[in-house]
């Protein structure tokens, strides 16, 4: 499996950028309905920084928890996204009709909004999960069996 | 279109560099200076959004997916002996290419304002996507509401991609 | 309720493909059983919704509520609704049989699992779409499970698994730049609003080579001659539990999204710059089945005949819907649905000779003990079938595309059909040869089959049979969909 | 012929998009590193995608980004978004395939040892 890295300035510097580019992501896809940027990017970001941090500390290692945690949830980003567009069906749309998303005190654009919004979300941790899983399993030993259940949910 | 050339040459030359230099990590370096400079001017012609995830997508995470590969395997490229051409690039190759020439003369140029791209559907995103969704990003607003079910299965894709490669390469995983 | 059947049909594979790894994490040994499960789901609501169509009318489906040329459409007419409940059957038998020899083949079977429900999610947008980009999607979903399925053979697999990707991967590049063409020309994605606004351009060399194109991106899906290369390899090598259900699903649904555009844009008769556009998808249809038919006689490995029997199939199908009449399209779009069945048959029987014989080639098979009844009744059955004799399904498939052949006075495309036959009935008969005449088969008791593999086998001799005997009532859904000017 | 010559003259992009595309292509068909077969694969998938973006594009016209407080939207002003949907997506199943060409590379690595096509065509001819 990957092996920490033992250089101090890797270490160090990845220990300010990995929460910064974390930060980042998280805006990109908050701000993907006013400017450059989305679901994609965001969650991309994301799998990005985590990524750094299994290529830094090791998947072992505490600063690489939210990595391997995240692997737990494989098809959740996917569940958002098609639980949005089902909830449109059960409300009597077709699926993904945003105007039949059921919240109260809100006029049908705004409905339209927070259901982009809402996949948006979706989006972004599906990418975030699989961006994580494909490099795991991408650097993966062949002869490796003891770190498997650490890696996949 | 001044700066444009300039960006075109950078775009073949990378791209040179990533097909001819042997240094397989190189190679890829240089690959995601080409998803750079692709990005640079895809955002010169307006399409942001297409550029920022060039540039995230293309330049970071298949760079980085090609490089934990080559970790983990040769890197390489040793080419012993040229190989001889298949026959198949020698006839397909230059038919392919006369069919691009061919399919240009009839496509509007460039920036064409009156093409039927720029007037028949797309107006209709541009002009009515703030009152239908409240989304100044229109781009955004096609994405995830007008054509939301592309996304979705795009997103499947992605999913996919993630499971089979567990499938493939993690020795009795689950 | 009824009109959102289309939606359910993609929807039920997909949520529960994505939520089987975190469903079964504690049992592993439940996955199989949710995968029957929904696929017999599926099958139940591909009948209500073949139910729907014929009495209510094609459904059209706008995703997200928005009107079809602005969003996504969806078309379910009883074309879209027949081979989706073929492409679900065949994927019932297949997984049926999949019991035999997946826990042998490879443990990972929840990825296993996940990709066959995706697979088949996929499959079902690809026929339902009727959007250009809509269908590139749908494409690619179902052609990466297809390069992961062909690749969890391992070993030499993985080699073809690759080749097989760099060249669908290629395919699907040049079906974006197809639909690129066609969008910049005329400003739309979607097909009904296309066949408006195409037929008075047709000409134009933006609309000539974005078809073109598109056509050469599908024909690599579809395998056809001579874009064939990866198709063998792949499917030989592919894990015996999933490579019927690729043999019989993904080539004919790439086929089936051709058709739509070819019947939405080009009328018959078209021609450009003096080139009969049917025509020549018609020559090419030729080729392919009487080049596949002879490949496949040459063979001697069983699973590489039939995937070069296939081959040759696909050409007698773009013929028979080349022709431009309906009596060859019925025809040949009749002998699509059996062609799934056809070769989920012939993949089972060799996938069941390899498990319990070793054997994979006519060699081998000769050097066999007895084999089982079922196995060699089923392969009579196909046999029947593929050669095309009544009362199969492929008689009457067969039969039609000779008919609008002659109809259409293209006598060589008839031909084409009859020496194809031949030369099927020439590598069967080579099959026969060494199944029934060998040399140790003595008084030793024939290998007892499991369950699954008799209930596969039985199941889809008969529906093969039945397909024949039912051939009236599938002509006439066919023909429906002709009548409402959809396709 | 001239015409075509002076019209393309006039197409940067296309000439730029047309030398990508097939030198992708031939790298595909006839480089014998898998690795070198992938970067052929990603240069022609982009290519595609830039022939697409090059034709959102109009004269005067800016990114798809409505600013604030603008209320009647003149379409000529703005780019023309579809196409940017598309090639978004497509760059995501781009990248999709990548990993899973690359997950197939490790695999053809750890069964055969090498990357190189010619080498594993003799391997599998001496068996």
């Amino acid at each position: 499996m990957i092996q920490p890295h033992d250089s101090a300035i890797v270490r160090t510097l990845g220990r300010i950028i990995i929460p910064v580019s974390q930060l980042f992501g998280i805006y990109v896809l908050m701000f993907g309905q006013y400017g450059p940027g989305g679901g994609f990017v965001g969650g991309v970001v994301f799998a990005a920084s985590m990524i750094m941090a299994i290529l830094i500390f090791g998947v072992d290692s505490t600063d690489s928890n939210l990595a391997r945690k995240i692997l737990h949830g494989d098809g959740v980003g996917l569940l958002i996204f098609a639980g949005v567009g089902g909830l449109c069906l059960i409300g009597g749309g077709q699926f993904l009709n945003y105007s039949y998303l059921q919240i109260p005190n809100l006029d049908e654009p705004s409905q339209h909004f927070v259901g982009i919004l809402l996949t948006q979300i979706g989006v972004a941790v599906d990418v975030a999960v699989t961006g994580v899983s494909i490099a795991i399993s991408l650097s993966f030993e062949e002869d490796v069996t003891r770190s498997e259940e650490a890696s996949n949910g | 279109m001044a700066i444009e050339i300039p960006l075109l040459i950078l775009l073949v030359l990378t791209a040179a560099g990533a097909i001819l230099v042997k240094d397989l990590i190189a190679a890829v370096l240089i690959l995601g200076s080409y998803s750079f400079a692709l990005a640079l001017v895809w955002a010169l012609v307006g399409a942001v959004d297409v550029a920022f995830v060039e540039a995230v997508v293309g330049a970071g995470l298949a760079t980085v997916f090609f490089l934990l590969t080559l970790f983990r395997t040769n890197e390489k490229d040793r080419q012993i002996r040229r190989p001889p051409v298949p026959w198949t690039a020698i006839v397909g190759l230059p038919l392919l290419g006369l069919l691009l020439l061919f399919g240009a003369g009839d496509l509007p140029t460039f920036g064409d304002v009156n093409s039927p791209a720029s007037t028949h559907i797309s107006p209709v995103y541009l002009e009515s996507s703030l009152e239908d969704t409240r989304t100044p990003n229109v781009v955004t607003a096609v994405l995830m509401d007008y054509r939301s079910f592309d996304t979705l299965v795009e997103t499947i894709v992605i999913f996919t991609a993630g499971i089979a490669c567990a499938l493939l390469l993690r020795k009795g995983g689950s | 309720m009824s009109s959102n059947l289309p939606m359910l049909l993609f929807l039920i594979p997909f949520v529960v493909g994505v939520a089987i790894p975190t469903v079964t994490v504690k049992r592993r040994a439940l996955c199989p059983i949710i995968a029957l499960g929904t696929v017999s789901v599926m099958v139940l609501l591909a009948i209500a919704n073949l139910h729907v169509v014929q009495t209510k009318g094609p459904i059209e489906y706008a995703l997200g509520g928005w009107g079809a040329p602005i969003g996504i459409a969806w078309l379910d007419d009883s074309l879209a609704a027949v081979v989706i409940l073929a492409i679900c059957m065949a994927a019932l038998l297949s997984l049926i049989y999949g019991q035999v020899t997946v826990s042998s083949e490879h443990k990972k079977s929840m990825q296993y699992y996940t990709l066959i429900l995706i697979l088949l999610s996929g499959l079902v947008g690809i026929v339902f779409a009727a959007d250009l980009f809509n269908v590139f999607v749908f494409l690619e979903v179902a052609a990466l499970t297809g390069y992961a399925l062909v690749g969890a053979g391992g070993g030499k697999a993985s080699l073809y698994a690759f080749r097989y990707l760099l060249l669908g991967s290629f395919g699907a590049t040049l079906y974006l730049l197809g639909l690129g063409h066609l969008y910049v020309a005329t400003g739309t994605l979607n097909m009904a609003d296309l066949a408006v606004r195409i037929p008075e351009i047709l000409t134009s060399t933006a609309v000539v080579s974005g078809l073109i194109y598109i056509f050469l991106g599908l024909s690599i899906k579809m395998a056809l001659i001579p874009l064939h290369s990866w198709l063998p390899d792949a499917y030989v090598n592919a894990p015996s539990a999933v490579s019927p259900l690729l043999a019989s699903t993904v080539t004919k649904v790439a086929l089936v999204a051709w058709v739509r555009i070819e019947y939405s844009l080009i009328a018959p008769n078209v021609e450009v710059g003096h080139v009969p556009v049917l025509v020549v998808l018609e020559e090419l249809g030729v080729l392919a089945a009487l080049i596949g038919g002879a490949l496949a006689l040459i063979q001697t490995d069983l699973k590489r005949m039939f995937a070069y029997g296939g081959v040759s199939h696909i050409g007698l199908i773009l013929i028979g819907v080349s022709l431009g009449n309906t009596t060859g399209f019925t025809g040949g779009m009749f002998y699509l649905i059996n062609d799934m069945f056809m070769q989920a048959a012939l993949f089972m029987i060799a996938g069941i000779l390899l498990h319990y014989h070793g054997a994979r080639t006519l060699d081998d098979i000769r050097d066999t003990a007895r084999f089982s009844p079922w196995l060699t009744g089923s392969l009579v059955v196909a046999a029947i079938a593929m050669v095309g004799l009544p009362p199969t399904g492929g008689f009457f498939g067969k039969w039609n595309i000779i008919l609008g052949a002659l109809e259409a006075q293209h006598y060589v495309a008839a031909f084409a059909v009859l020496g194809s036959t031949l030369l099927t009935l020439a590598y069967f008969l080579k099959i026969f040869a060494s199944w029934f005449f060998q040399p140790q088969a003595g008084d030793t008791a024939a290998v007892e089959l499991s369950g699954a593999s008799r209930i596969s086998l039985g199941i889809i001799s008969i529906t093969m049979i039945a397909l024949g005997l039912s051939s009236d009532s599938v002509f006439q859904l066919l023909l429906a969909t002709v009548n409402s000017g959809g396709v | 012929m001239v015409e075509l010559l002076q019209t393309l003259l006039q197409r940067p992009n296309f000439i730029v998009f047309v030398i990508l595309f097939l030198w992708g292509i031939y790298i595909m068909a006839a480089h014998p590193n898998f690795v070198k077969k992938l970067i052929g694969l990603y240069i022609v998938q982009t290519s595609a995608i830039f022939f697409l973006v090059a034709f959102s594009a109009k004269e005067g016209a800016t990114v798809p980004i409505i600013p604030d407080g603008e209320t009647v939207v003149n379409a000529l002003n703005y780019a023309n978004p579809l196409p940017h949907v598309l090639t978004v997506t497509a760059i995501v199943v781009q990248v999709a395939t990548l990993g899973v060409s690359l997950a197939l590379v490790t695999a053809i690595y750890r069964h055969f040892g090498s990357l190189e096509e010619d080498e594993i065509l003799e391997q599998l001819d001496e068996q």
